[in-house]
């Protein structure tokens, strides 16, 4: 009786569509996938460790190299966690740089995003245009705080230092070739039939089970649940801009992909809001008056912001000295990839790189 | 400066017949130095062709290609090929020695073999055969037997899937291929290259067969593994399909392959649609093998252009689209050719 | 319903819970029905965050549950002491806990009884020891 | 919906579009793209800034900096300064800590090197003052001492009433 | 241990063998020294790096493959997947004891000639994680390092100018002993 083999394929920690050291062990029949089994830990560095031997503001660097795609969104979160512990009042100069340059991090996380998605199916110019728009916000990043990726910008109380002289025109410029280059990933990516054919109606992911399984950002939002934290529980003063939050309605690949790309523009408004509004602002300080060693007093606090791959919570607890006792960070990416089994089975290996990369996953947070 | 390659055949000739050779004899040297100017000019072509890619992908994606290696980077492709020549030769433990080895050596004797029968010129044709397409047809498939031997023979997962997917695409996209091909011999009723493009003294036949002619540009871009169909290689799924496990020259013969396959159907698209050595709108000052060399690189930049613009498309959606687009529209086409014809033979034409 | 009036009206249901400033104590016995009160009564469908800190003398597991509806949270945390160190896992109720508890599990050594598959999840198998509870040794690569 | 077709070409005039814009490389050896002034690169110390308090040496997340100092007449006098490139992440938390700005950038991010022992940099490095140097200053300086106490002696008396202002 | 200078009329391989034919044999082939020099210069303008992004690193080295930076100019933006056709391994970010074994096997089934870049603090020494339990302390500790580039992540023409370094390395061994090139003077 002619009967097939179950073949066990090792989309292994070495792997151009595991966007760096994730590990999937597919069980195969012919080419349709039966079983697929994630290993992760071969990036887990152990930062929620190292953070208790180290003072609060020393623990800032090593949030940047949590989600080292949108570093400054993990400062934002752990710096406004400690501020809400020693219950520091944040000038108001201070909270429109935070939300321009979480904003710009945000937008730079998703063209990385974009731009692997379009690479994993195939498109290697996809994956070009978004890096040129990228190098623009690294280069203002680096006018603003000297390095490109790893910030530690954002500082309790504040932040570290004010906006340069020469940032104000890049931005302007930079706002108004934004939207001309949106439109163009739409005509390149977005519009594509192969495209198209790639992820509409891949991977769908229904919304309730979505919520039972926690996923948080344009994962779930693709799914249909309109959930996004600066709408649903305002932190900073993102209530006083107004941007709508894209939703998806079939929650295949095609959508999750498709709300980043609106969040792209969304982003876009806030920032242009933030400016304006920065602009009128008289000259301030940008930096509260915060002791040069902080010691909160005993207590813990859970804070969660909107990261660009979902909600990222700090959990930190304080013993009083000057180190933190426990820091603990809940990671969207590694929430997020729960479902990878389920979500894989019965589809070919050239969907599971499209379902992975729409969950667009940074190997830096699912290990922590 | 027309039929420069002619006239020095021809004084070739006569200097081996007055030293006494015997014609049948001389025949056969004057092919061999055909065949050793066709196999140069493929190398070097393929050479050029990885050059010409890499530059073109730059452009697109608004930066510069390789421009430090010798003037303008054009010795870049010679460096990368030096490189490969001394890299250590790899054969996995497990891996059939004898299959591994023979596949690079073989990748390149299907496309050197239909070179023969090419025109590159008028009466330049290495061999005047006169079932050339029907040749072209039958040799060109034979790479897919090389390409899974490649595969299996690396005892890779991931050469094994590469493999068992271009047995598929390569199977698939033949029958589109030839049947675009048919409409174009039932015009002509000869499969003679030359003939054929004498045929097309008035129109070239893309005017005449345009769904023929898009019908085979897109299976030949499948024939070669390119770009939307470039499945064998998925770099992104399956790490590099059938040549993942070669290293060094071995692998710099399925890289070079892959571009005298690309020239090849450039080739014959020209040959078949494009009119050959035929100037269009008259412009004869220009010789006619000059012609068809730039017909060719038209072609080659626009297959160039696809891989540089679309994804990939998925392995099921290659068969689909094979078997249930391509397929039914070129047997469409052959009939309404076969209509046409028979319309126009009654109208006397 | 305001969370701390949804606080009142569990605290009268179930005896151990002790109240202080940002989250709800309560017993290990208690903890499974209070949560699956939370989340069919009052709607708490979304935990987002369940993790672990070892103090001194009993480890103690912190939950986060919110209602996406109105985006309100609610903390609530239970002690377990360290010999025994074994909780009811939140599967049945949210099963977005499977991962949370297999770190926890993996990093700090609790057990979650009832939990599908309790394995490591991020580090080797046959790592010994659990990295984040305060008594692990270990050497770091530093030349001296 | 458009015609099947209109993507793809869509896509096609995009990248025919962007073959003939501007290319914007920065070709790096010849042209180097102007660093901005807070760029994190090389370190560079300025020595007589320096009075060797030792906050960059706490700032310092991974323990980086090393310092050795020597007290000559109750003054703190920087020898050595070694900054271990290897464990740093270019946080800038040292430099903005340092009270004298000693510490600073250099806009250079060239430091690869061949040799790993090559990237324990050294910025400061000064022999400790021999014996006899460090007596003659101690006596100075204790000399000076004494002239003081003896100004603010005489001075003390009649200024008993208010606190002594700033000491000389 | 003293490194004995051969004497100029004996041939170093006379004191391992005295058999002329082998002797013979050996000269000849120093003859390939000018062809060895000539693939060297082929080597070191294709060197071909294996996708081996880890971390922070992985995203500087994907930049200086994109437009800005585009380390095609110098035709080493040929990223081969397999390990098989690869010559340079980038080890850009960190390298944990559960990806050491992985990181060792990817370096052993590259063909010879082959090279390894150490990017970034975490690649040369574990970096801002040297503390940490589960981190490699370098990637020295694994796979023979030619070019160290520090930088927590280095900027990416930080990184072609490593690539340079290694360029020069591969063309003449001897450079390692002179200060690194520089083109910011």
């Amino acid at each position: 009786m002619l009967r097939t083999e179950e073949f066990t394929l090792n989309m292994g920690p070495q792997h151009p569509a595991t966007h760096g050291v994730f590990r999937l062990i597919l069980h195969l029949d012919g080419e349709t996938i039966v079983k697929a089994e994630p290993v992760l830990g071969y990036l887990h560095r152990g930062i929620e460790k190292l953070a208790e031997s180290r003072t609060y503001t020393q623990v800032i660097p090593y949030t940047d190299r949590l989600d080292y795609l949108a570093a400054m969104l993990n400062n934002l979160g752990y710096v406004q966690a400690v501020e809400k512990m020693i219950g520091v009042e944040v000038p108001e100069r201070a909270e429109y740089i935070r939300v321009i340059v979480s904003e710009m991090s945000r937008i730079a996380s998703h063209c990385i995003a974009t731009g692997a998605y379009a690479l994993d199916l195939g498109g290697f110019t996809g994956f070009m245009y978004p890096f040129r728009e990228r190098e623009k916000l690294m280069d203002m990043f680096e006018m603003i705080c000297g390095s490109r990726m790893t910030f530690s910008y954002i500082r309790v109380g504040g932040v570290a230092a004010d906006l340069p002289e020469e940032f104000y025109p890049a931005i302007k410029k930079f706002l108004q070739e934004f939207p001309s280059c949106v439109d163009e990933y739409d005509g390149l990516i977005t519009g594509n039939e192969i495209f198209q054919a790639r992820t509409k109606g891949i991977g769908i992911l229904p919304a309730e089970k979505a919520v039972k399984y926690s996923l948080s950002g344009p994962v779930l939002r693709g799914s249909g649940v309109k959930y996004d934290l600066r709408k649903a529980r305002p932190y900073g003063i993102y209530d006083r801009f107004d941007f709508e939050v894209p939703v998806g309605k079939n929650g295949d690949c095609f959508d999750r992909y498709y709300c980043r790309i609106l969040e792209m523009r969304q982003s876009h408004r806030i920032i242009k809001q933030a400016l304006e509004q920065l602009q009128e602002l008289p000259e301030g300080p940008v930096m509260a008056k915060v002791p040069k060693v902080l010691k909160p007093p005993k207590g813990d606090v859970y804070h969660e912001i909107e990261g660009a791959k979902g909600i990222l919570g700090y959990y930190v607890v304080s013993d009083g000295t000057v180190n933190p006792y426990r820091v603990h960070v809940r990671r969207p990416s590694f929430i997020n990839l729960d479902l990878i089994d389920e979500m894989c089975r019965g589809w070919k290996i050239a969907d599971v790189v499209a379902i992975l990369g729409s969950i667009d996953i940074v190997l830096g947070e699912v290990d922590c | 400066m027309e039929n420069l390659f002619v006239n020095t055949a021809g004084s070739i000739r006569n200097i081996m017949e007055n030293s006494g050779l015997s014609p049948l004899l001389s025949d056969a040297v004057l092919v061999m130095f055909k065949l050793l100017a066709i196999l140069v000019f493929v190398l070097i072509n393929a050479l050029w062709l990885v050059y010409m890619e890499r530059k073109i992908a730059g452009y697109i994606q608004c930066r510069y290609g390789p421009n430090r290696v010798g003037p303008k980077g054009l010795l870049q492709t010679t460096a990368d090929i030096g490189k490969l020549i001394s890299k250590e030769i790899i054969i996995p433990r497990g891996a059939d020695k004898i299959l591994f080895l023979l596949s690079p050596a073989l990748i390149f004797a299907p496309p050197l073999m239909v070179f023969m029968v090419v025109p590159f010129g008028e009466n330049m044709a290495a061999v005047e055969l006169n079932i050339g397409v029907f040749y072209f047809l039958a040799v060109a498939s034979l790479s897919t037997v090389i390409f899974w031997m490649a595969g299996w023979a690396s005892n890779n997962k991931y050469s094994l899937l590469g493999g068992m997917r271009v047995v598929a695409q390569m199977i698939s996209y033949e029958l589109p291929m030839v049947l675009a091909i048919l409409g174009v011999v039932m015009i002509t009723g000869t499969l003679n290259m030359s003939e054929i493009i004498r045929a097309q003294e008035n129109t070239w036949f893309i005017f005449t067969q345009p769904v023929a002619f898009l019908i085979y540009f897109i299976a030949g871009v499948a024939e070669c593994n390119r770009a939307p169909f470039d499945l064998a290689e998925g770099e992104s799924e399956i790490v590099a399909g059938p040549f993942t496990e070669y290293s060094g020259m071995g692998f710099a013969m399925f890289f070079l392959a892959e571009y005298a396959n690309m020239v090849l159907v450039s080739f014959m698209a020209a040959t078949l649609f494009l009119g050959g050595w035929l100037a269009p709108f008259g412009l004869t000052f220009i010789p006619g093998w000059i012609w068809m060399l730039l017909k060719v690189y038209v072609l080659i930049f626009l297959f160039m252009w696809l891989r540089w613009t679309y994804p990939r498309i998925r392995v099921d959606q290659l068969m689909g689209f094979g078997w249930k687009v391509l397929v039914p529209l070129s047997l469409a086409n052959i009939f309404v050719t076969g209509v046409a014809i028979k319309v126009l033979d009654m109208i006397g034409w | 319903m305001e969370s701390n009036q949804i606080i009142q009206e569990l605290k009268d249901k179930y005896r151990s819970i002790e109240i202080n400033k940002n989250s709800v104590t309560v017993a290990e016995e208690e903890l499974l029905p209070l949560m699956r009160q939370l989340r069919d009564v009052y709607g708490f469908n979304y935990l987002t965050d369940e993790t672990a800190v070892d103090y001194k003398d009993y480890f103690e597991i912190v939950y986060n549950v919110c209602r996406l509806c109105r985006g309100d949270m609610l903390m609530i945390k239970t002690k377990v002491d360290k010999e025994k160190a074994a909780v009811p896992s939140m599967f049945s109720i949210w099963p977005g806990a499977v991962w949370m508890e297999r770190e926890i599990y993996d990093l700090m050594g609790i057990n979650f009884t009832g939990h599908p598959d309790m394995r490591r999840i991020l580090l080797d198998d046959n790592f010994e020891g659990h990295p984040l509870r305060k008594d692990f040794k270990w050497t770091g690569g530093r030349e001296v | 919906m458009q015609m099947f077709g209109s993507g793809l070409i869509k896509g096609l005039a995009i990248t025919w579009k962007e073959l003939f814009t501007k290319k914007v490389t920065v070709q790096y050896p010849d042209e180097i793209y102007p660093l901005p002034d807070r760029f994190h690169g090389k370190f560079k110390l300025n020595k007589d800034a320096c009075i060797s308090c030792g906050m960059c040496v706490r700032a310092c997340p991974n323990k980086v900096i090393t310092m050795e100092t020597e007290t000559v007449a109750r003054k703190k006098r920087l020898l050595k300064y070694t900054m271990d490139i290897k464990y740093c992440l270019f946080c800038g938390l040292c430099v903005e800590a340092c009270p004298k700005n000693a510490l600073g950038y250099v806009k250079d991010f060239e430091l690869a090197q061949y040799k790993r022992d090559k990237l324990t940099v050294v910025l400061a490095a000064e022999e400790p003052l021999p014996r006899e140097e460090k007596e003659r200053l101690e006596a100075e300086a204790a000399q000076r001492a004494a002239a003081a106490k003896k100004a603010a002696g005489a001075r003390g008396g009649s200024a008993f009433g208010n606190k002594a202002e700033g000491g000389e | 241990m003293e490194v004995k200078k051969p004497s100029p009329e004996r041939h170093p391989v006379e004191e391992l063998t005295a058999d002329p034919v082998i002797v013979e044999q050996v000269k000849r082939t120093i003859a390939l020294a000018p062809l060895e020099k000539l693939l060297n210069l082929a080597r070191a303008n294709s060197l071909w790096p294996v996708t081996f992004g880890l971390a922070c690193c992985a995203i500087e080295m994907m930049a200086a493959g994109g437009p800005r930076f585009d380390l095609a100019r110098f035709g080493y933006e040929v990223f081969r997947p397999s390990p098989r056709q690869a010559d340079v391994m980038i080890v850009a970010g960190t390298i944990t004891k559960k990806m050491a074994p992985y990181v060792r096997r990817i370096y052993d089934q590259m063909p010879e000639p082959k090279w390894v870049v150490a990017m970034g603090s975490c690649a040369i020494s574990g970096g801002p994680f040297v503390d940490s339990y589960s981190v490699v302390p370098g990637a020295d500790k694994l796979l023979p390092v030619d070019v160290y580039i520090p930088g927590c992540p280095p900027r990416p023409d930080a990184l072609i100018h490593g690539m340079l370094l290694l360029k020069e390395k591969v063309k003449n061994p001897k450079v390692v002993e002179s200060e690194p090139w520089k083109a910011i003077k």
